[in-house]
């Protein structure tokens, strides 16, 4: 079982990293749409500051989105998706491995990069490592909720748009806790609690979620 | 009508796409060590009869049963290969291997599917026809008793052919059931079952 | 009749507009479902009784080395 | 007492039978409906006494809180068909779900509606971002999800797993919604002025709200009914009891 694991995750890693433009895209697309903002609005500091966690963190999300319609859509078309359901071995184990590779490539760099957008936003230093631990700790249960969405829809041809319209509102709770975090953290008041909460949010999603898509899967195949 | 020594037992399987009935009241007995070709013109079902003896499509009427989980001696290749183009045949081979639980020697099976000295090429550089023997190299790797093939044949020349009915023959003398949709008829013996064609009847 | 008049019914105390247009939606939306639930049934309906007037025959298959 | 569940379980789980008792249950049960909501809304709008502080414009109240209720109600009764259509494979229970959908959906847009038109008069604005309201426009995005998703896939039976899966999913993020939105307004408003709770209101207007609220959830069953009836038929399409049925000239 292990071994399965194992060799699906450095598949899904080495797929990933032969085709880099699933890497850069996300990152890509995070940098650009943060720093609309301040062209948008002003670049006058406290409002940006003001409106930074908010900012940072709709990109972030949409980021994550928009990496997912090409999640299982390669494998079902190359045929790979029907290997992986008619197997002897449980269809949660390579895709969880496919969703930890994911992660570990797009949501993981979008929290690394978050910092960096945060300081441009004028967020003051202090609240940055505030700023990337959310991001650090939200972006699983996107990939995993998001993944859902991605599962059911792989099937469908203009899956794009159907993919959004399911997985926006699954994704509120983690908008609203991720970017409350880091509010709480800039007026200076303790964010355990909220931290706290995004990670039940996340054991929910990694306990769940995983059998859901693989479910979805299933259903998308046909069963 | 369910025979004890059947390895899958179809009985009444009807199944429907689009509104529109592919096949209706089908049933046969299939034994390990026989050769099944199903034929059929294109859209009477083929791929979905596959997809169903597997238990990859869950809609349809009437009853499959394999007289043991099928899960662990199944070799299923379907009608898309499931090669990826950013992996190397080997990789490929690889993961298909980890996944299906095969234990075969992975160089061997590629040199007995003439992809000798292709092992490390990305698929995607490959042509199609070698793309389609990456996913027949599995046939070499052993340690499946049922084998379902969809379209084993296509893009294969004449060599390739001989080389596979070859194959096909040897497994089935060791006792492997295998069921496969082709126009290309393996040898005598292979019992054939032919899906109503779509335009008949309508 | 908690109002005097049939007017001072409808002006609702000056909050006659947001009443009125509050039911107005309300019931021009839940109608309106209703009305599309008995049309999308009369539209199966047909689609079924003209498939059954044009009475199909399905694919029949044949099934050979099979001894029975 | 267990025999007559089992049987009721049996036969209410065949699409034929369910056509049958459907068809039994309609002609009586949408009069009823539209009665029972004509009354309760007469009552509010008509007899009950004005509101102190708000004057008039609570009477919206009297479809607000049916229409939010009913909404939720649907959601939550979708997730648990979905449960079922998933688990046990029961074609009656996906039949449910997506009957259930569209009425919901626009439960939830008259909700959000009648709200916007009660909170300007009362507070002000059309939106505010408060609470409930809120967790009624997700409510609203997650019905129009499952709607779409429905429709985008062609085959009846994968689109209703399909919708299943998502429905389970949608209602365990319901819960965490109301949750995480919930906190959001406890940061920025205090407690939002609660004029009027369902507790402050009294008897006078507590009658005509029930009334309404009961009016509103029969008209729900019976277009849940209508609609099943209709899928069932879509389904059970090349059945024969659905061929004898609607065989030209078959009575109906």
């Amino acid at each position: 079982m292990s071994g399965v694991w194992r060799a699906s995750l450095r598949r899904e890693l080495t797929l990933i990293w032969r085709a880099p433009a699933d890497v850069i895209q996300p990152l890509f697309f995070f940098v650009v749409v943060v720093s609309l903002f301040p062209l948008g609005l002003s670049p006058e500091p406290e409002l940006l500051a003001l409106v930074a966690p908010g900012v940072v963190w709709v990109a972030a999300l949409l980021a994550v989105m928009l990496s997912l319609d090409g999640l299982f859509r390669r494998d079902q078309e190359s045929g790979a998706l029907d290997q992986m359901l008619s197997a002897p071995v449980m269809t949660v184990v390579p895709v969880s491995a496919k969703l930890l590779a994911h992660w570990l490539l797009t949501g993981l760099p979008l929290a690394l990069v978050a910092p960096l957008l945060g300081y441009m936003m004028q967020l003051p230093a202090s609240v940055l490592d505030t700023l990337a631990l959310s991001v650090l700790l939200g972006t699983p249960t996107l990939t995993v909720v998001g993944a859902i969405g991605a599962a059911l829809t792989v099937g469908l041809n203009r899956g794009g748009i159907l993919l959004a319209v399911l997985v926006l509102p699954l994704y509120v709770p983690v908008l609203v806790f991720g970017a409350g975090v880091v509010r709480t953290a800039l007026d200076g008041l303790p964010t355990d609690g909220l931290l706290a909460v995004l990670g039940a949010i996340l054991a929910l999603a990694l306990s769940l979620g995983p059998l859901a898509v693989a479910l979805g899967l299933r259903i998308s195949a046909g069963d | 009508m369910t025979d004890p020594s059947a390895r899958l037992t179809v009985s009444r399987l009807g199944c429907e796409r689009d509104d529109r009935m592919l096949f209706q009241d089908l049933a046969f007995n299939a034994r390990a060590g026989e050769i099944w070709q199903i034929t059929g013109a294109n859209g009477a079902g083929k791929t979905t009869l596959l997809r169903i003896l597997v238990g990859l499509h869950g809609f349809y009427q009437g009853q499959v049963r394999w007289s043991r989980p099928l899960a662990p001696d199944l070799l299923y290749l379907g009608h898309d290969a499931g090669i990826r183009e950013e992996l190397s045949a080997r990789e490929n081979l690889q993961f298909s291997r980890a996944l299906s639980g095969q234990s075969g020697d992975l160089d061997a099976a590629l040199a007995a599917v003439d992809l000798y000295g292709f092992e490390d090429v990305p698929a995607g550089r490959l042509s199609a026809g070698q793309r389609r023997r990456i996913a027949l190299a599995r046939l070499w790797l052993g340690g499946k008793s049922v084998w379902v093939l969809d379209e084993p044949y296509t893009a294969i020349d004449q060599a390739g052919v001989a080389k596979l009915d070859a194959r096909l023959r040897e497994a089935a003398g060791a006792g492997v059931l295998i069921l496969y949709t082709s126009h290309h008829r393996v040898g005598d013996g292979v019992r054939q079952l032919r899906l109503g064609a779509a335009g008949e009847g309508r | 009749m908690y109002f005097d008049s049939v007017s001072e019914f409808v002006a609702m105390g000056g909050h006659g507009f947001f009443v009125w247009s509050a039911y107005g939606i309300s019931a021009l939306l839940i109608i309106g479902n209703m009305v599309l639930a008995v049309r999308q049934q009369g539209r199966v309906r047909q689609e079924i009784q003209r498939r059954l007037r044009r009475d199909q025959r399905p694919a029949h298959n044949a099934v050979e080395g099979e001894v029975e | 007492m267990w025999k007559t569940l089992t049987r009721w379980y049996h036969q209410l789980s065949s699409p034929r039978y369910f056509y049958r008792f459907a068809s039994a249950v309609l002609p009586w049960l949408m009069p009823i409906a539209v009665l029972v909501l004509l009354t309760g809304l007469v009552w509010g709008l008509v007899f009950a006494p004005v509101e102190r502080y708000q004057g008039n414009s609570y009477r919206i109240i009297f479809i607000h809180v049916p229409a939010s209720s009913g909404a939720l109600m649907g959601y939550i009764a979708m997730g648990v068909a979905g449960l079922i259509a998933l688990v046990w494979r029961l074609k009656m229970a996906e039949v449910m779900l997506k009957a259930m959908a569209p009425f919901g959906a626009v439960l939830a847009t008259v909700s959000l509606a009648t709200g916007a038109l009660w909170g300007k008069p009362t507070w002000g604005t059309y939106w505010q971002w408060d609470a409930r309201m809120t967790s009624m426009l997700i409510l609203l995005f997650l019905y129009l999800g499952i709607i779409a998703l429905q429709s985008a896939i062609r085959d009846p039976r994968q689109a209703a797993r399909a919708a299943s899966l998502l429905a389970v999913v949608g209602v365990i993020n319901v819960v965490i919604v109301k949750y995480s939105v919930e906190w959001l307004n406890t940061l920025h408003q205090g407690a939002t002025l609660k004029l009027v709770g369902e507790s402050s209101i009294n008897d006078a207007m507590k009658w005509p709200l029930l009334i309404s609220m009961l009016g509103l959830w029969l008209l729900y069953a019976a277009n849940v009914l209508m609609r099943a009836r209709t899928e069932v038929l879509n389904r059970e399409r090349r059945s024969g009891w659905v061929a004898t049925l609607l065989a030209p000239g078959a009575k109906e």
